[in-house]
């Protein structure tokens, strides 16, 4: 068996699948390996947020390319429906101080030439009538929306293999390895694979891989959790988020809402080895949730799930060629937000795989840029 | 732990059946059709399959189809059907009300509600 | 957070024997059940369990029920209903779903016994109201009192195919056909003998093709399959039904315990995926064990001596029970279930098709496999069935190796030999004479057993039936006798009906038939 | 298709007679009884339409595991009509997709 090739992906998940597809589609030889199963990470655990709103502005960019050119053409791209609705995003304020942090994003977004704006709670409510008095003022995006990550992950994988990118699953990469300066080697429990660029996208496990080839990132996993009701009526088609980032989702094209949030616990969870859901977690979420919509009283939670964040240091990713070491490119620390920018992540990473100039600004999001405070 | 599976090794043409219009999983109406096709599509595991189709993502939580999916996907990929991993189970077991779940209480559960 | 010693998720038969052994030695224990009553689907079994003494032979399921529950009281058991466990979480905690609130508990031990739910089999048509499982026929019957419908198609011939086939006759449906895919008859042959000699025709080797109907099902074809499973063309037959019911296995119901972490494994001797577990049902989380069905598909009686396992090693963990105490009861519990475990129908034997004989040599009856009665030339092999002896005598038509001796104990004349091995096919001793008491006739929970006089008269022979229809036959009716196919083969007349509280509900008709027909009549019905 | 008298049960305990509402038409059971005993009872066996295929779907397994048999019961919809008990005055209505007609 063969087991080389140009532009060898660790993590099979939407980046990864993401940056094989657009590699594939130029026609270079991509080996995608996953440890486990496609998308099993974030990639298929989060709340399905297409957000430029509420971004730091080094990842905006990112946001505002893919919203603007790669998302609205993604599912007649990929031949599958990606579920995309770019129906805006409000994210929601219930005190003074909620509006004081939302003003804040705003102004920096507005700064960087994104359209959005403060609203007061009337508006709010004419745009999404379901949600409560107790909301009294969002930051609204009219350009966001959200699509079904599952889908997405599996449209760009189902197409990068079509494609002829090479997906192997149950491959764990234990080390990578430098012969003659520059990055060559990657050795799996199982076996070795050889190519001339590397790029690393496994999530919150990244940095244990990372450290193998002497280089670190600083990021943590964070447990997130999230639940998904019934099938209901059409309700609304907006993304929603709050203030304090304690709670988002939308209602989904079968129907059923999804929704995500914190107890405020979720960086102190136990070190188990596979993300397990806590018993009070979901029933935050749903107090969480009937504030804002009273009349989801009684739709009825069918499943919960939780996952690990990839959470860096500052919040936002690391998508750079690291100098240190030829050939590594590295793609992580996406905290929690990556599923939104992912077709344009996985564009600039196919461009710095192929030796190319990034077509959107990444200069933010550089490997070397932590310091310490003092 | 996970079976290596290289995705590219080819398990053939799709080829449509007469029984491919059957329901299988009866709370998402999926079809046997549409689930081998996905297998052919690339979806190898139960989970993937699950995502991609919705397949035991309703109301009772593949209660009833989780078995004939592993069955049909195990025969599409030629592999024994125990082979296969089952999807995750997940709490809450029942569906539950929003309102009820958001209700945490440290009143006991007595005999007689 | 309340923290109780030991919580058995599950108040089936499983569950609530975990929880009275564990609350006899002195343990805190709360069952939790989802459903308004206790007893999972015993109280849905009418029909007489298998076994022996002790393992409640001869006893309906419902009232092993009733039993288990007074036991449960009687031992302090906390049992709570309408308490769903939505989830097991770390540390054994657990959450549990109750009217309009959600309550978090805490286990030093969780037993877990929430036994199994339905296989279904797809084919076209088969999403049609009218199309349900076996369960949920049963449970329409015996718990709510409402016939699922009149004319009923049954798939599955495994035990729970035929039982419920017999209930549904019971109730009053009419039972159009039994069909299974597999070649031969899964469930035990006294249980497909006493559904066909109601005149329900039994189809191996037969699938269903199609259900049809606009709004719910009216019609349903089969055909018969070839090796492959696959449909031989110009096989097909149509019935005419409303329902179709289907019994093609049990699987555990076992996801609290996957998603609680516990190691699970695929096992298709035990129904599906089940958790590893020890000899005592601990589940690789310490602490944390799986009895009952939840664990493999066996039967109820099985399941409570799980349970009463499970729940005396969380005692003896717990420092309730002393080692030896242990010892003692864990060896006669691994005793008594490893005696059900004996036989053709052992888990170990599950699915084979290669058993051609009993464990005494004797050729199994192919025609019971295939049409669900013993044929005429072939039941004088069995040891149980004796022609030629004076007077009334015993006719024993049990011929497979099942674990099952109440009617030796029945027999107070000693006619009746099954010997130490329950498993072994009865023998009928000639040398004793029979009484003709019948209660081994009442007591047969396969009502395999007749008694025969085949010199009544000059002319006539009598044979006493088992016999649990409505309405009952009087002394002095006349009707139809009918032999083991069903099939209609002489006139009859009752000539005595007894029932008596200990028979429980088995009563025992004789009838009159001509005296060529004392070894062939063996159901009765009155002419209508 | 109620069973007057069983062989082995002998005569079925029943709650109370009481009347409920069926797509609008009153209809008789008996109080405590599951939703889907009492429609069964009365001959109803469609409760509802599926969502994409518009298919009648009744009664499955009976012990509120399928959740076929779901229907707006008193304007909520998704009730396992199999293990919810009859009361009196009950609006049942059969479900299409997720919502009454």
């Amino acid at each position: 068996m063969n087991s080389s090739a140009e532009v060898l992906i660790i993590g099979g998940g939407v980046i990864g699948c993401a940056t094989a597809y657009y590699l594939a589609k130029k026609g270079i030889e991509v080996i995608v390996l996953e440890k486990n199963q496609i998308g099993e990470g974030g990639s298929s655990r989060n709340g399905g947020g297409v957000r430029q709103s509420g971004r730091d502005p080094r990842e905006l960019p990112l946001a505002m390319y893919a919203v603007e050119h790669l998302w609205p053409i993604l599912s007649e791209e990929l031949g599958m429906d990606v579920e995309y609705y770019k129906k805006g995003n409000l994210r929601l304020a219930k005190t003074p101080a909620h509006i004081k942090i939302l003003e804040g994003l705003t102004s920096r977004a507005q700064a960087v030439g994104l359209k959005v704006q403060m609203i007061d709670g009337e508006e709010v409510r004419k745009i999404n009538p379901h949600l409560s008095d107790e909301v009294i003022g969002a930051s609204w995006c009219p350009t966001d929306g959200h699509a079904n990550p599952m889908l997405t992950t599996l449209a760009y994988y189902k197409n990068a293999r079509k494609a002829g990118a090479r997906f192997i699953t149950g491959e764990k990469v234990l080390e990578l390895k430098k012969v003659k300066g520059r990055i060559r080697k990657v050795i799996t429990d199982h076996s070795e694979y050889e190519a001339e660029t590397v790029i690393l996208a496994a999530g919150f496990e990244s940095r244990k891989i990372a450290n193998t080839i002497g280089i670190d990132i600083p990021m943590q996993r964070v447990l997130l959790e999230a639940l998904v009701t019934e099938a209901q009526p059409k309700m609304f088609e907006q993304m929603l988020g709050t203030a304090e980032a304690d709670f988002y989702g939308h209602q989904s094209t079968h129907g059923s809402f999804v929704f995500g949030g914190s107890s405020g616990m979720d960086a102190y969870t136990s070190d188990y080895d596979r993300p397990v859901t806590t018993s009070f977690t979901a029933s935050c979420i749903c107090r969480g949730i009937m504030k804002y919509f009273p009349e989801l009283a009684e739709a009825k939670i069918v499943r919960t799930w939780s996952g690990w964040i990839d959470e860096c240091a500052d919040k936002v990713p690391v998508i750079d060629k690291v100098e240190e070491v030829p050939g590594l490119i590295v793609a992580c620390g996406f905290t929690g937000h990556g599923f939104g920018i992912c077709p344009a992540v996985g564009t600039v990473l196919s461009e710095l795989a192929m030796g190319e100039q990034p077509s959107i600004d990444i200069s933010g999001l550089k490997y070397g840029r932590f310091k310490a405070k003092i | 732990m996970a079976k290596i599976i290289d995705r590219s090794i080819s398990i053939g043409e799709f080829i449509p059946q007469p029984d491919d219009d059957l329901i299988i999983c009866r709370c998402e109406e999926v079809t046997k059709g549409e689930i081998r096709r996905a297998v052919h599509d690339g979806m190898y595991t139960m989970t993937e399959i699950r995502r991609y189709l919705r397949t035991g993502m309703g109301l009772c939580q593949g209660q009833t189809c989780s078995k004939l999916v592993k069955g049909i996907v195990a025969k599409e990929l030629g592999v024994p059907a125990d082979q296969l991993e089952g999807g995750t189970s997940r709490a809450p077991v029942r569906p539950v009300e929003m309102k009820i779940l958001a209700n945490e209480s440290e009143k006991e559960v007595s005999k007689h509600e | 957070m309340k923290r109780i010693e030991l919580i058995v998720i599950g108040a089936g038969p499983a569950g609530l024997s975990a929880a009275i052994e564990a609350a006899k030695t002195g343990m805190e224990v709360v069952v939790f059940d989802e459903n308004a009553k206790p007893g999972g689907q015993l109280f849905k079994q009418i029909h007489k369990f298998f076994g022996s003494k002790e393992h409640r032979a001869k006893v309906r399921g419902y009232k092993i029920g009733q039993e288990l529950l007074e036991e449960a009281n009687k031992a302090g058991v906390n049992v709570i209903l309408n308490a769903t466990v939505i989830g097991i979480f770390e540390n054994k905690e657990i959450t549990v779903m109750a009217e309009d609130r959600i309550v978090h508990y805490k286990a030093d031990y969780l037993i877990v016994a929430t036994g199994a739910s339905e296989n279904m089999v797809p084919f076209e048509g088969w999403t049609l109201p009218g199309v349900i499982g076996a369960g949920a026929a049963q449970t329409l019957i015996n718990l709510h009192g409402v016939k699922p419908g009149n004319k009923i198609l049954m798939l599955g011939s495994g035990n729970v195919g035929l039982v419920v086939s017999y209930q549904l006759l019971q109730a009053g449906c009419e039972v159009v056909a039994l069909v299974d895919a597999a070649k031969r008859v899964g469930g035990y042959g006294v249980h497909a003998a006493k559904v066909a000699r109601c005149g329900v025709p039994f189809y191996l080797s037969h699938t269903i093709v199609k259900a049809e109907g606009e709004e719910c099902v009216n019609k349903v074809t089969i055909a018969e399959v070839d090796e492959s499973w696959h449909t031989i063309s110009g096989t097909e037959k149509q019935f005419e039904v409303d329902t179709i019911c289907m019994a093609v296995g049990l699987s555990p119901m076992s996801q609290l315990l996957k998603a609680a972490g516990c190691m699970m494994i695929e096992d298709n001797k035990r129904g599906g995926v089940v958790p590893k577990t020890d000899s005592y049902g601990q589940t690789s989380i310490k602490g944390i064990y799986a009895s009952g069905d939840v664990s493999g598909i066996e039967e109820a009686s099985s399941a409570m001596i799980e349970g009463r396992i499970s729940g005396i090693a969380a005692a003896k963990d717990a420092g309730y029970l002393s080692e030896t105490l242990f010892q003692e009861k864990v060896n006669s519990y691994h005793k008594a279930i490893d005696c059900l475990r004996q036989g053709m129908f052992a888990p170990e034997n599950r699915g084979r098709t290669d058993l051609t004989s009993t464990e005494e040599g004797v050729l199994i009856s192919q025609s019971l496999l295939t049409k669900g009665y013993v044929d005429e030339t072939e039941i004088y092999r069995y040891p149980g069935v004796r022609t030629g002896i004076k007077g009334v005598h015993p006719v024993i038509e049990c011929t497979q190796n099942i674990p099952c001796n109440p009617c030796q104990d029945a027999c107070q004349r000693h006619c009746i030999k099954i010997g130490n091995s329950i498993t072994s096919l009865p023998v009928v001793d000639e040398t004793e004479i029979c009484s003709g008491c019948g209660m081994c006739v009442a007591f047969c929970s396969g009502q395999a057993i007749f008694l025969v006089n085949e010199e009544y008269d000059e002319n006539y022979a009598t044979v006493t039936l088992p016999y649990e229809f409505l309405p009952l036959p009087k002394k002095g009716d006349q009707g139809k006798a009918f032999d083991r196919s069903g099939t209609e083969v002489c006139d009859a007349e009752v000539v005595e009906v007894r029932s008596a509280k200990v028979m429980d509900h088995t009563n025992l008709v004789t009838i009159k038939v001509s005296k060529d027909m004392a070894m062939k009549a063996r159901f009765y019905k009155a002419i209508v | 298709m109620r069973i007057e008298e069983h062989p082995i049960l002998g005569v079925p305990e029943k709650g109370k007679k009481v009347l409920f509402y069926f797509d609008g038409k009153p209809m008789e059971g008996y109080e405590g009884e599951p939703i889907a005993a009492a429609l069964r009872a009365a001959g109803v066996l469609v409760h509802r339409h599926t969502m994409k295929q518009d298919k009648p779907r009744g009664i499955f397994c009976a012990i509120g595991r399928c959740t076929d048999c779901v229907m707006v019961v008193d304007g909520k919809p998704n009730i396992r009509t199999c293990v919810t008990p009859l009361t009196e005055g009950m609006k049942v209505q059969t479900q299409y997709g997720v919502s009454p007609k």
